[in-house]
């Protein structure tokens, strides 16, 4: 098959997902601060008279997006100003590009694999990519005339740079642990097991690195307990300006990072597509090749090898919605920070925690 | 009999009772006969200021009902000739219980008529008027008839008795109301308006008939005159107490054996003028209450009525004297009956000139007649009682602090009869 | 130190909107999406126009002209309630009729209406009452927010 | 001055007051029905008592004069007990109707219900049933159920007026007022009962049942309608948006004024001012039609020039005919300057002058003729000042191609003649000082405030006299 093609399709049907997943991801975070907090959440939006809990919710949000009014002030850089929402959204919705949705599957004699393109420097260009997002915010917050805009733009950088820091040197650990920095052979190190039983999945492996990774991805997103680039109770933030689909694609953007963040963490530290003891394609000492489940205790269970691959890609998904509504509940949990506070948890809790747990990583291999 | 017998051991030391007795005294010839216009002829042989100190060692005081000295009275009238003044004889007598100032218009008048000329040629007036009661037709006519006697004989009209004075005396009919007894709304009445009481002050002895000085006085009082003339104004003041002079009368009604008018002396006991002299009560049952004065004083309980009748001693024992007319009421007697033929008396002749007494009579009524139907429990009496009390010392005239008194004082004495004759009410 | 405690109130603060979430989940799955009626509903909102709560009796509602028996108004526009009103939103007029005043006019800007209650409070004839229940008046002009109170039928 | 001791403060008062008036002076308030500043004391409503040092029982303030070292009480225990007392017997029988009545907010039982009773109705009585609606006169309704008999009515006419028209009937509690055989009273004084009446017995008929005393603002100004002045208080709704539709002078009652009209004022000058209000103008009208005033400038500036006679409203105040003089008189140089005003009427020796106008004194000072003086023809015309009756004697003399300018703010009856009519502010719009018939001058301020576009007489004459210089 041509692989032009192939990667098209690919783009394709991820994008698709995506944007699925980012509006559904609107009506999510509507309904899990509802139940939080005893109420119901949307639950109006009827199409024939059928509302079914709000399932067409994101669809009237989008049409209305699309809708308004797009205004743009007088004063502004118009170009940056309708350019600024595009570099955000794109950048943050090509992380996607790298992340393996499941093992490479075997349709008919071509092996595909489940993610656009594996650059054996995924990891770095993941978190490259998700950095240039910050361009668009900035030109955003500048571009509007604004000085509350361009006090959000203004946060929103200090507050990644800072915590970018945190971010990379938590990362150091896994990368320390892992043999690659291939996104697919980190996911299949995952797979496998330490001391029989114990799966490596990085959360087991790196515990300490995995919370500074939360935290830090969090504030990376910016939103609450880290939203002070938007601040909607004093400066509004750096999209003040904007209205109509623009500030849509703003708004879009910040679930889409929420979605990148919880791939990256499924990916990272809870074994991406992997499900503990279920194997493909496993050499048996007997030389067969069986496909299923093969539990601590020795007991087999066999599954054909395309049951697995379509076991694998949903409990990918499944992570990953499970990921993201932790986020949610974490979004919905805590007051937002004072920004000295961001700065003093960034600056002198995190990157020391993560040198230190450089340091205890390194000890640890080499003693082993 | 055995009345006459005490009458006849005291005649020496009356001034009325053996006037009363007399046949035809009416007329002048029987009147001159017993002694009539001697005082008159002998006062004006006399200097006005020794008059009038006669007066005022007599220790006569008003008859009507307020007991104030007579003698200081006409010391306030000015003394300037040229002044009109006018003398007004109250004759309106409205006091239910009252009868003693008929008895002596009718009987003798021209004892009236001699006073009215000692006291006018005393404070030097020239018209005299007797406002009298307009139900009294009777006794207005033959008045009229005694003074027409008298201006025959020259004591009344000009150049009385060769003297330089001159007096008439008008009879006028009182329009019919009770306060036209109160000297002020007299006058009012007298001028043809209606009888409300004047503001005091100005008093009467300033400014009252037409704006002149007026000298007002009761029947009786002016009747006592000729005999203070005659005899002096200390015997007359001996014959009562000590600051309280002459006799009284008293005129008792009720549930006594002997009802009647009965002249004794200021200071007798209000239980022997009930119980000797009128012979005790009817059907010899038990004393009930006593009014002492007319119906504007209040009441006194058996226990009470040991009492000397003279204007002091009652003020003292919280009742008054008032016109002297004692009624007597026994165990059959209802006092809530008393109480309600008393406010609806008071209803019906408040003058309805300042306000608490025209409304606290009508609500008094009202809740009087409430009580009387049974159609309240008892807190209302303590009611009655604030509101009776609450009309006192705030009006024009004495009429609503008679009215307070008197529905007071009968309610917080007789308290136990009206609280059983309203846990009556189921029976 | 400091931080460390600040840790595990985080934690804690997971926990409990994380048992939020996890119940009231699942009193909504089975009260809305299995229709089994529970005690416990999982929130406290009520969906207004299909589910409507109970007024309470002294709740101020709609204003209503209480009438005489003889069907006229109790009204006899002393105009306390136009002193009292803090909106200015009470216009009263009243004539003279067969010897007694009686309002002729009583109209009400409900827009302007903050439902205070002084109006009912301070009525010497208990004529108006705010107990009629009605709580759901919307209109899309002025005009039909005035209230004309003497209008005795139904609007 | 004597010294008095009010509520054991000293203070010094004149002498031959009662204590009421006295007390009130000094600032300290007694209450009180039946005492009237202007009436003689009668002390019926004995709601006035105080404790005077001396006397034994609570005496009335409104009939005690005061003496040199008088001592009184007025807020002492025994005071206020009785106070309340005597405020509990004037409701027994009140019906208590204050929201359909119409004194409701300057009632001083109300007033004094408000501030020394406060009580729960005790008496467990009925009510009495009287009339409510009985007319008294053609502008007076007596409601005997609220009537607390303070005779004040009774004395006035007794004592003001001097033809006693009201009578008390019946005694005690029956008693009732009421006109002779219930005829109408026939006074040019009927207003000032209801004015008088402390509570809502006695009520207007114009006023009655139209708006809530309490939305009413008082203005005082003096009243035109004839030569005395009386002082007069305006009232006219406060601003509040639902009482647009109200006219702006609700009724006129009487300013308190002792050298000139004691508290009182006749019918005329209470209702007549509503009619003139009603006559109001507020177009400049020019051959029968509309015109503005770049239009009436140069109209103004062609015709005044030619004028032969002026003619003066008495209407108009000292320093607007000191203007108009100096314009036309000093200026212009017209020889033939009138005055003129509202025909003679009928004249009392109570309040009512003949001279119907304000300020003819004034005008006779500064030496303006009469209209009835004028002998020669008219050709051209300026009639200046209020105008709102014609007079017949100048019709005749006006020629036939004459120019007849007006500046009035009511509408004449024949406009046709009048060639160029502009409105002005009247008698209530304007402040100024006025001459009254004695030579008494008052001052009054501005009762309404006039529309944006109508000129002040005084702003007029100063438009001519800059039209004039310019040329």
């Amino acid at each position: 098959m041509n692989y032009t093609l192939l990667v098209l399709i690919k783009i394709i049907v991820l994008f698709a997902w995506l944007m699925i997943f980012a509006l559904y991801a609107t009506l999510a975070e509507r309904k899990v601060s509802a139940v939080i907090q005893d109420r119901h959440g949307a639950n109006r939006a009827k199409i024939l008279g059928i509302s079914s809990f709000g399932i067409f919710q994101p669809f009237a949000d989008a049409l209305k997006m699309l809708f308004k009014e797009d205004y743009i002030p007088p004063f502004t850089d118009k170009f940056m100003f309708k350019f600024a929402p595009v570099i955000t959204f794109f950048f943050s919705a090509l992380v996607i590009i790298a992340i393996p949705f499941g093992e490479p599957v075997k349709i008919g004699k071509e092996i595909i694999k489940l993610q656009v393109i594996d650059p054996d420097i995924a990891l770095l260009l993941i978190f490259a990519l998700s950095s240039m997002s910050i361009y668009g915010i900035i030109l955003g917050g500048w571009s509007s005339n604004n000085k509350y805009s361009f006090l959000g733009g203004m946060r929103a950088t200090s507050q990644i740079v800072s915590y970018e820091v945190a971010l990379i040197l938590s990362i150091i650990g896994l990368i320390m642990v892992y043999p690659s920095l291939r996104l697919s052979e980190i996911v299949n190190y995952q797979s496998t097991l330490l001391w029989g039983w114990i799966p490596k999945w990085g959360i087991l492996l790196q515990p300490l690195a995995f919370i500074i990774f939360i935290i830090a991805a969090i504030a990376e997103t910016k939103r609450a307990p880290f939203d002070l680039p938007e601040s909607e109770s004093e400066i509004i933030g750096f999209f003040l300006e904007y209205s109509g689909i623009r500030f849509g694609v703003y708004m879009l953007t910040d679930f889409v990072e929420t979605i990148m963040l919880s791939l990256i963490i499924t990916t990272l530290f809870f074994g991406g597509w992997n499900i503990p003891y279920l194997f493909s394609g496993l050499k048996l000492s007997n030389g067969t090749i069986f496909s299923g489940f093969v539990f601590p205790w020795g007991k087999q269970l066999a599954i054909s090898i395309n049951w697995v691959s379509i076991l694998q890609i949903i409990a990918f998904q499944i992570k990953t919605v499970i990921v993201f509504v932790f986020l949610l509940l974490v979004r919905w949990t805590f007051p937002r920070l004072r920004f000295d506070q961001l700065m003093e948890l960034g600056w002198k809790s995190l990157i020391p925690l993560a040198l230190f747990n450089i340091v205890v990583t390194a000890i640890i291999i080499a003693i082993v | 009999m055995e009345k006459k017998e005490i009458r006849n051991s005291e005649t020496e030391n009356k001034i009325f009772e053996p006037l009363f007795n007399i046949k035809g005294i009416e007329n002048m010839e029987v009147y001159e006969k017993h002694g009539g216009y001697l005082a008159l002829k002998k006062a004006f042989k006399e200097k006005k200021s020794e008059l009038l100190s006669e007066v005022k060692n007599a220790n006569l005081r008003g008859r009507g009902g307020a007991g104030f000295p007579a003698g200081i009275k006409w010391g306030f009238m000015p003394e300037d000739p040229n002044i009109e003044k006018y003398l007004i004889v109250n004759a309106d007598e409205g006091e239910p219980g009252t009868f003693k100032d008929k008895y002596i218009m009718s009987k003798i008048p021209h004892l009236l008529i001699e006073g009215m000329i000692i006291t006018s040629y005393i404070v030097g007036i020239k018209t005299g008027y007797i406002y009298i009661r307009g139900e009294y037709e009777n006794y207005a006519r033959i008045l009229e008839k005694a003074i027409e006697e008298a201006k025959k004989k020259r004591y009344l009209g000009k150049n009385i008795l060769g003297k330089k004075h001159v007096f008439n005396i008008i009879v006028h009919r009182g329009a019919g109301a009770y306060i036209c007894g109160e000297e002020t709304a007299l006058i009012e009445s007298l001028e043809g308006k209606r009888a409300h009481p004047r503001l005091k002050p100005p008093f009467p002895a300033n400014s009252g008939l037409y704006g002149k000085p007026t000298l007002i006085n009761n029947v009786e009082t002016i009747a006592s005159i000729p005999s203070i003339i005659n005899k002096g104004g200390f015997w007359f003041a001996s014959l009562g107490t000590q600051k309280n002079g002459g006799t009284r009368l008293f005129g008792i009604s009720g549930k006594v054996k002997n009802p009647g008018i009965y002249e004794l002396p200021m200071g007798t006991n209000l239980k022997d003028i009930i119980y000797k002299y009128a012979g005790g009560i009817k059907d010899d049952k038990e004393l009930k209450a006593v009014i002492p004065g007319g119906i504007s004083s209040p009441v006194l309980t058996p226990e009470e009525i040991d009492i000397s009748m003279d204007f002091d001693s009652l003020m003292k024992a919280g009742s008054m004297l008032g016109s002297g007319a004692i009624m007597v009421f026994d165990e059959d007697d209802s006092m809530v009956e008393v109480l309600r033929i008393m406010i609806d008396f008071y209803a019906h002749e408040s003058c309805g000139q300042c306000a608490p007494c025209r409304y606290g009579t009508d609500v008094l009524k009202k809740m009087i007649y409430s009580v009387y139907n049974k159609e309240v429990n008892e807190e209302i009496l303590d009611m009655i009682e604030e509101t009776a009390s609450g009309i006192i010392g705030k009006t024009i005239c004495p009429f609503g602090d008679a009215v307070g008194m008197a529905v007071g004082t009968i309610i917080r004495k007789f308290k136990k009869e009206f609280f059983d004759y309203l846990r009556d009410k189921n029976d | 130190m400091k931080g460390f405690l600040y840790f595990f109130e985080t934690i804690k603060g997971l926990l409990v909107t994380g048992k939020h979430l996890i119940v009231n989940f699942f009193f909504h799955t089975i009260n809305y999406i299995f229709r089994i009626k529970t005690k416990r509903r999982g929130s406290v909102t009520t969906q207004y126009p299909e589910e409507k709560r109970e007024i309470p009796p002294r709740y101020r509602t709609k204003h209503r002209m209480m009438f005489n028996e003889e069907g006229t108004p109790r009204c006899v526009g002393c105009m306390l309630c136009v002193t009292v009103c803090p909106s200015d939103c009470i216009f009263v007029k009243a004539e003279e009729i067969e010897g007694k005043k009686i309002a002729t006019e009583f109209i009400i800007h409900v827009n302007r209406c903050a439902f205070c209650g002084y109006c009912v409070e301070v009525c010497p004839e208990d004529a108006i009452r705010m107990d009629s229940g009605k709580l759901d008046f919307v209109s899309d002009s002025q005009k039909n927010l005035s209230l004309n109170l003497l209008f005795k039928g139904k609007k | 001055m004597i010294k008095i001791k009010i509520n054991d403060k000293e203070y010094s008062v004149k002498e031959g007051l009662t204590v009421l008036q006295a007390a009130e002076e000094v600032g300290i308030e007694i209450p009180h029905f039946c005492a009237h500043e202007y009436l003689k004391p009668a002390g019926l409503c004995r709601m006035c008592l105080v404790e005077i040092k001396g006397a034994r029982k609570l005496q009335t303030s409104c009939t005690t004069p005061v003496k040199e070292g008088l001592e009184v009480w007025t807020e002492s225990e025994a005071v206020v007990k009785a106070r309340e007392e005597v405020l509990k017997l004037h409701f027994a029988n009140h019906p208590i109707d204050c929201p359909e009545c119409d004194q409701a907010g300057e009632c001083s039982l109300q007033e004094y219900y408000d501030k020394y009773g406060f009580y729960d109705n005790p008496y467990i009585i009925k009510k009495e049933k009287r009339e409510k609606d009985m007319e008294l006169s053609d502008n007076l309704i007596l409601d005997r159920e609220r009537c607390i008999l303070c005779l004040r009515c009774v004395r006035f006419t007794e004592e003001i007026l001097g033809d006693k028209q009201l009578f008390v009937y019946e005694r005690g509690n029956k008693s009732y007022i009421s006109t002779y055989k219930g005829e109408k009273i026939i006074s040019d004084y009927s207003g000032n009962i209801a004015e008088i009446c402390p509570v809502g017995a006695i009520t207007d008929k114009s006023f009655r049942f139209k708006i809530r005393s309490w939305f009413l603002e008082k203005r005082e100004t003096i009243c035109p309608l004839c030569s005395r002045g009386c002082n007069i208080y305006i009232e006219t709704p406060k601003d509040k948006p639902y009482l647009d539709n109200y006219e702006r002078l609700i009724r006129v009652k009487s300013g308190d004024n002792g050298e000139i009209n004691k508290s009182f004022i006749c019918d005329t000058g209470r209702y007549k001012l509503a009619e003139i209000e009603k006559r109001r103008n507020y177009k400049a009208i020019y051959e029968m039609q509309n015109v503005n005033w770049v239009r009436i400038k140069k109209i103004l500036l062609e015709h005044i020039v030619t004028l032969d006679t002026i003619i003066l409203s008495s209407w108009l105040s000292n320093e607007e005919i000191d203007l108009a003089l100096s314009v036309f008189r000093d200026y212009l140089n017209i020889k033939n300057i009138f005055y003129w005003g509202r025909k003679d009427g009928e004249e009392d020796n109570i309040l009512i002058r003949k001279d119907k106008n304000p300020n003819t004194t004034y005008l006779i000072e500064k030496k303006v003729k009469n209209i009835d003086s004028i002998d020669s023809r008219i050709s051209n015309l300026l009639v200046f000042g209020d105008f709102f009756e014609d007079n017949p004697s100048v019709k005749e003399m006006i020629g036939e191609n004459s120019f007849i300018m007006m500046i009035s703010p009511y509408l004449p009856r024949d406009i046709g003649k009048i060639n160029l009519l502009l409105p002005v502010t009247n008698f209530l719009e304007k402040g100024g000082n006025w001459t009254n018939y004695e030579g008494r001058g008052q001052t009054t301020k501005p009762v309404f405030n006039p529309k944006e576009e109508i000129k002040t007489e005084f702003e007029i004459l100063q438009i001519i006299d800059s039209l004039l210089r310019k040329e």
